[in-house]
């Protein structure tokens, strides 16, 4: 039996949050709390990548200052790469904010209700 | 190596790319139809293209790695141009061409259709991009570019209440699929410290590799990470128990949407699926991500057999097709599941047969809507007096639809069964089951044909333009020549299978191909 | 699904679900280190020892964004884009803005300050990305905060004044995408032509694929190959899609 | 002699029939005629060949694929021939009969003008799709080809049920549909077993014990209507328009007995007692039911049921007479029920419809020639001379007491013949109540069409050539 140590306590944040969400996602009616329960479980993942991507001690953004020499920066800078998946999810987020938010106005205006129990022309 | 046939995938994308924007800066200033022509020369065009990369990858140069930016992976993204990925492509390429003519005359009546062909080419893009993919985080953005312009086009008919509703359920339910599968990329990349699908595999194999090292974690978590990315992939192809999004979503697209939602964005799924199991978690030999297969296997008899008993009783001819849809997909993922290099041939030829007779089925369907201006099955009766063209297509594309030799899909059909029976163990009793949901379907197939052939000539609004009819005919002539001469498909299947399957020659082809030294 | 049957099927789920992931949590790492493949990131992405890898860029994460992952970022860029079209598709064909004018002549000025001050510092960001924090995206929002400004603080009756209409905000926003996908587009056009290789959205010129574009901007000042003008691009492209958003969603809608 | 001809003949006639159909009016069906004529020919014309012991062989290639080598070749030995025989002429006997009877089928169904034309090229088109279906399956070397034309018939026949039935015809034929379809999948996936096993999809490999051909025995006897898998039949063959009727009564449901001769005799062998109980349940059962029936064609539906288990008992024997029989059986009964079937139909046309028996009476008097035809017609099957039916009758009870081991077995058979009384009993009281007794006044009588007499007469001459000339049958089987 594995017993999960201090370092890797954020990670059992991150499954709480995420389940949570999908929890939501998946079984709320209301379909704006659906949608931020969606755009939750991003920022779940987003703080999934930037603790997977951060750096104990004196580290320093990855932005190398200049005349310092690649080999320290690399030792002591966190990952690009988390931050770059981070920021990429962030621009996708707010596109999938925008199509959800759009449809779902429309889905008001037609239905004069946003909760999915309410909503049944279709039969699913 | 001619550039033209190496860069021929890569145009195809990047040309479908610049029709979505000028699409709406022809759409701003110059009127419908340059916006039209503008589609449909792009569209044909990307036939062209696939075609070409065909070309090269079956007879000249074999299949090769188009390294994006110059990157060799893992440091970017590596597009891989097989024998898997290049026919699907040419596949998606012919629809899209067939229904952008179809929709020429389709959608006369409907304001904005700027937006709708910007969207459609979108879609496209993201397409080739899964297909063509080697990376876990490309999929995902691609699978978001797919996913939200499939979710804007349901409802384009933006003031018809039903519409908006499937929408908005679509819309939740993929972008929830695309989400869970955003967390599985965080899992692999704090695992493998990498997202090419190639050095998975090769990790899992115990390959150290000079730019991102082994492995960071221990590899007992694989199986959730593999049943988080079975269980994304499933709510975004629709397999039972998460179906209940696509009989509305493919309902109450505009019918030239539901044909591609219904014969491509679903398979396309199903294939990145394929991909990510079979080369990125050597699903076929690793203990720890076999599960995926069985889940597939276990999805998928679920999918086929519901997906037929609710055809049994539906009463609008689209959501009949819809479930059509969810029966098929179940077959072709429990050919996946088998995992032999039989089933998974036989898989990928049904994701093309199919394609093809649902796209038709849908786009004949909307010609039945338009010319009697009901959804509903009855009121179908006697139109095969009023439209018997229209009727023989409908009817050939049923007949295929439900497995009628020696139309293509009684091909991987009879392959499907083949692989089951062929796989030992428990397997062949799958072969019930299967059976079952063929013959539901057929009967439910067989209702529809009695409708569309009883009763006496009725009146129809309109009759199909001739755009219409070739586009349809386009199609069906693919189902019909494929199936008199299955000697082609079926060599088409088992090259991809072949090299899905080499998980050592696709990690070779990915990181060894380019030559270079590492820093 | 109500009362304390809900309730019971939440904390049951999530209870599964978390111990679930808790599980694959349990073989991972401690946190604190970086991985093999950022830290390479890290060391080549400035390094002039070793130009076949680098990006031209000092900032990693810019670098990444448009040069060793550039595609991704090249669709990340389109998913926006899908994001801007859902809101003009569903709420285009309003009443286009007329101008309702009257303000004074100090208000204006003021508004004009504010705005070309918000604008420059969006240029800037956007600029000096390969240098310091920043990119098209941020620039891009911070000018799209330029003319939300306006309309909070000067009513949508001021922006024809400014010669903004959502015509040629799509325009703007068109041209910028363009830019981008010019950009993409221009290594493969070169290798149809010379028949060498050269690979799209390539930056830099690398051993295996001789074709790069231009690292330095006249002689000195580092321009991280297109890196700057695609941000630029995007700049536009984003700013223009934000204020589009706003205007369509804060519209009254015609009566008709 | 190249059989290419046989398939391909009615393949190329189908567009034709059906994009020209329309301008030729009832006419087309001469011209639908000429594909079975020309099949009818060509297998007369190979008797010689067959007669001198050698196997009729075309080849060409086609698929080749994981070992699953499909070739699209051609063979007729001596079943092939017999029942390509039987298939050609009764269908074109019958194409020919339904000429007027379709004429007259189509006024009924109240199409005019433009769709009347329309109709006429349907049906026909339809027709030789279906006698592709079945020439196709009769001459196929392996199992995907014969699957293929097995599914043919199936869909062919349907959307003649479908389009040009009688009653509850869209119900009627989408049972009937289910039922074949169901049939077709058991058969499918028996071939699909056995190629598993035996790596083999020749149609000549079927020769030893597995799964699949008790596969095969199940749903091949869904098509021969064996007791308790026969329900679909009665419905379709009643309310199929006669002509169809015509075909499908005799020859297509026999094509299940050829599916087991040829590919499932292992599987019969091992069943042999318990497949002649079930026969000689069905012969019964059939034989009971037409006794007491009313209606014409569900009458001569239930005979055929009964028939098939005259065949299914022969089948069971496992001898070489037995097998021998089942041939010649299908041979007899596709000449007398195709003409029980026309001549059903012309007292059909004649009497407007009317289709009871008990309402019918006298009519030897008016129509002379009707009521020879139906007296020759049950006189034949009930296995009196000079009708085929007597040989091929004998011969199957002759194999089935050669193959009857133990007394059981003994008393099945014995119980089987002396239920050849049923067949007379029906036949003597449907000719009864329709031809002699008191004549009704209240019926209408037109006059029979001389064109739809001639084939009925063909087929009882082709009865009685096959009752003088047995070697005709038994020398090609290799007597």
């Amino acid at each position: 039996m594995m017993i999960a140590t201090a370092g890797q306590l954020p990670y059992i944040l991150v499954a709480i949050m995420a389940s949570i969400c999908i929890y939501a996602a998946l079984f709320k009616s209301n379909l704006f709390k659906k949608m931020l329960a969606i755009f939750l479980l991003t920022d779940a993942v987003n703080l999934l990548f930037i603790i997977q991507g951060y750096r104990l001690g004196n580290s320093i953004p990855p932005i190398i200052p200049p005349g310092m020499d690649p080999s320290d920066f690399a030792s002591i800078a966190v990952d690009p790469l988390a931050h770059y998946f981070v920021v990429t999810a962030v621009v996708i987020g707010l596109a999938e904010v925008a199509t959800l938010t759009a449809l779902i106005i429309y889905t008001y205006k037609h239905y004069g209700t946003i909760e999915t129990k309410k909503i049944k022309e279709l039969r699913g | 190596m001619n550039p033209l046939l190496v860069q021929a995938p890569i145009l195809a994308m990047l040309l479908t790319l610049l029709g979505s924007f000028l699409c709406v800066l022809l759409g701003m200033f110059a009127g419908r139809r340059s916006v039209e022509l503008l589609s449909g020369v792009l569209t044909a065009a990307t036939i062209l293209l696939s075609s070409l990369a065909l070309i090269n990858v079956y007879l000249l140069d074999g299949p090769y790695v188009y390294f994006m930016g110059g990157w060799p992976p893992p440091v970017g993204i590596p597009y891989v141009i097989d024998r898997f990925s290049a026919p699907l492509s040419l596949v998606v390429s012919v629809i899209f061409f067939a229904t952008m003519v179809y929709s020429v005359r389709y959608l006369e009546k409907d304001r904005d259709v700027k937006w709708y062909y910007s969207l459609r080419f979108l879609m496209q893009t993201g397409m080739y991009g899964l297909l063509f993919t080697g990376d876990m985080f490309h999929i995902f953005v691609m699978l978001e570019l797919m996913g939200l312009s499939a979710i804007l086009l349901v409802p384009f008919r933006k003031e018809v209440k039903a519409s908006v509703e499937a929408g908005i359920k679509y819309g939740i339910y993929d972008i929830l699929a695309i989400t869970i599968y955003y967390l599985s990329t965080a899992m692999i990349f704090g695992m493998f410290g990498s997202m090419t699908i190639a050095e998975i595999s090769a990790k899992l194999g115990g390959y150290v590799s000079p730019f991102s090292g082994g492995i960071f974690a221990d590899p007992s978590a694989l199986p959730v990470i593999v049943a988080l990315i079975v269980w994304s992939f499933a709510i975004g192809a629709a397999i039972v128990p998460q179906h209940f999004w696509l009989p509305d979503a493919h309902s109450m697209a505009p019918s030239s949407i539901s044909a591609i939602l219904s014969g491509l964005l679903v398979q396309v799924n199903i294939a990145v699926l394929a991909r990510i199991l079979f080369d990125g978690f050597a699903a076929g030999s690793l203990p720890g991500s076999a599960v995926g297969l069985q889940l597939l296997v276990i999805l998928g008899i679920a999918s086929s057999v519901v997906g037929a008993a609710f055809m049994l009783v539906q009463s609008d001819i689209k959501r009949l097709i819809a479930y059509s849809t969810i029966t098929n997909l179940g077959l072709i993922t429990i050919g996946l599941g088998v995992g032999t290099p039989l089933g998974v041939s036989a898989a990928y030829l049904h994701i093309i047969n199919h394609a093809f007779v649902k796209a038709s089925l849908f786009m004949i369907a909307g010609v039945f809507i338009h010319a009697t201006g009901s959804r509903e099955i009855g009121a179908l009766r006697g139109i095969s007096k009023a439209l018997p063209g229209t009727s023989l297509l409908y009817t050939l594309g049923t007949l295929a639809a439900i497995g009628f030799p020696p139309l293509s899909m009684f091909w991987s059909k009879l392959l499907l069964l083949l692989s089951v029976l062929s796989a030992g163990g428990v397997y062949p009793y799958l072969v019930l089951p299967m059976v079952v949901s063929i013959v539901f379907e057929s009967i439910a197939q067989i209702r529809l044909l009695a409708i569309i052939y009883s009763g006496e000539k009725r009146a129809v609004n309109c009759r199909p333009s001739l755009p219409v009819i070739l586009s349809i005919g386009i199609m069906i002539s693919i189902i019909v020549v494929t199936g008199l001469m299955p000697n082609l498909l079926f060599e088409f299947g088992r090259l991809a299978a072949e090299d899905l399957l080499n998980v050592s020659g696709y990690v070779d082809l990915v990181l060894k191909s380019l030559n270079y030294t590492a820093p | 699904m109500s009362g304390w049957r809900g309730s019971l099927l939440g904390v049951l789920f999530v209870a599964s679900m978390s111990s679930i992931l808790v599980y694959a949590f349990l073989g991972y790492p401690e946190l604190g280190f970086v991985r093999p493949l950022g830290e390479f990131y890290l060391f080549n992405t400035y390094n002039f020892e070793n130009q076949d890898w680098w990006s031209a860029s000092p900032n990693a994460v810019t670098g990444l964004l448009w040069d060793y992952r550039g595609y991704d970022t090249l669709y990340e860029t389109m998913v926006f884009y899908v994001g801007i079209v859902a809101v003009a598709m569903f709420f285009e064909g309003h009443a286009k803005l007329t101008k309702t004018g009257g303000m004074t002549v100090i208000v204006r000025a003021t508004a004009r300050m504010v705005f070309v001050f918000i604008l420059t510092s969006a240029f800037a960001i956007t600029i000096f990305s390969i240098k310091t924090p920043g990119g098209g995206f941020q620039g891009g929002s911070i000018m799209a905060i330029a003319y939300i400004a306006i309309i909070v603080a000067l009513s949508k009756g001021f922006l024809p004044e400014m010669n903004i209409d959502l015509e040629k905000a799509h325009i703007a926003k068109i041209i910028g995408l363009a830019l981008i996908a010019g950009l993409t587009i221009v290594p493969v056009v070169y290798s149809l032509a010379s028949g060498s290789v050269a690979y799209a959205l390539q930056n830099q010129p690398k051993a295996w694929a001789p074709f790069g574009y231009p690292t330095y901007l006249g002689l000195t000042s580092l321009s991280g190959g297109l890196i700057i003008p695609i941000q630029l691009g995007e700049m536009v492209h984003v700013g223009m899609g934000f204020t589009i958003m706003f205007l369509l969603l804060t519209m009254k809608e015609r009566e008709d | 002699m190249n059989l290419f001809y046989l398939v391909l003949i009615p393949l190329l006639s189908i567009p034709i029939i059906y994009f020209t159909g329309a301008r030729l009016n009832g006419k087309v069906g001469y011209a639908a005629a000429i594909a079975p004529l020309a099949g009818a020919a060509q297998t007369a014309l190979l008797y010689p060949s067959l007669l001198a012991g050698e196997k009729v062989v075309s080849e060409i290639g086609w698929i080749n694929y994981l070992g699953l080598d499909i070739n699209f070749n051609l063979s007729i030995d001596g079943i092939s021939l017999i029942y390509a025989l039987s298939i050609s002429s009764v269908s074109a006997a019958v194409c020919l009969y339904s000429v007027k009877y379709m004429d007259h089928r189509i006024s009924e169904l109240g199409l005019e003008g433009q769709e009347r034309m329309r109709a006429f090229s349907r049906f026909y088109a339809v027709y030789l799709v279906f006698y592709l279906g079945m020439i196709g399956a009769v001459i196929s070397t392996n199992v995907i080809q014969f699957y293929i034309f097995y599914e043919l018939i199936l869909i062919s026949t349907w959307l003649l049920i479908h389009m040009f039935g009688y009653g509850e015809k869209e119900r009627i034929a989408l049972v009937y549909f289910i039922w074949t379809h169901i049939s077709g999948m058991l058969v499918l996936i028996g071939f699909v077993y056995h190629y598993m096993e035996s790596g083999s999809i020749s149609i000549e490999s079927f020769q030893g014990l597995s799964v699949a051909s008790y596969l095969l025995v199940a749903g091949f006897c869904v098509k021969m209507a064996a007791f308790g898998l026969h329900t679909w039949l009665p419905l379709a063959h009643g309310e199929a328009p006669t002509p169809i009727s015509a075909l499908l009564s005799p020859v297509t449901i026999g094509i299940g007995a050829y599916g087991i001769l040829r590919m499932a005799l292992p599987a019969v062998a091992d069943l042999s007692i318990w497949i002649a109980l079930w026969a000689l349940v069905t012969i019964v059962y059939g034989g009971l039911v037409a006794l007491t029936e009313d209606d014409m064609k569900r009458l001569l539906a239930y005979s055929s049921i009964s028939h098939m288990g005259y065949m299914l008992l022969g089948i069971a024997s496992i001898t070489y007479v037995g097998s021998v029989g089942v041939v010649y059986h299908y041979l007899t009964h596709a000449f007398l029920k195709a003409v029980l079937f026309m001549t059903a139909g012309v007292l059909m046309m004649q009497l407007h419809g009317v289709r009871r028996v008990s309402m019918m009476g006298g009519l030897a008097a008016k129509t002379p020639v009707a009521a020879f035809f139906l007296a020759s017609g049950f006189l034949g099957l009930a296995g009196f001379p000079p009708f085929s039916g007597f040989n091929s009758k004998l011969i199957i009870l002759t194999g089935a007491f050669l193959g009857a081991g133990d007394p059981t077995y003994l008393a099945i058979v014995a119980g089987a013949a002396f239920s050849s009384i049923l067949t007379i009993a029906y036949g003597a009281e449907a000719i009864r109540k329709s031809m002699f007794g008191p004549a009704r006044d209240d019926l209408k009588m037109e006059k029979a069409e001389v064109t739809m007499l001639i084939p009925i007469a063909a087929m009882l001459i082709l009865s009685l050539v096959f009752f003088f000339l047995p070697w005709l049958v038994w020398v090609p089987l290799g007597g």
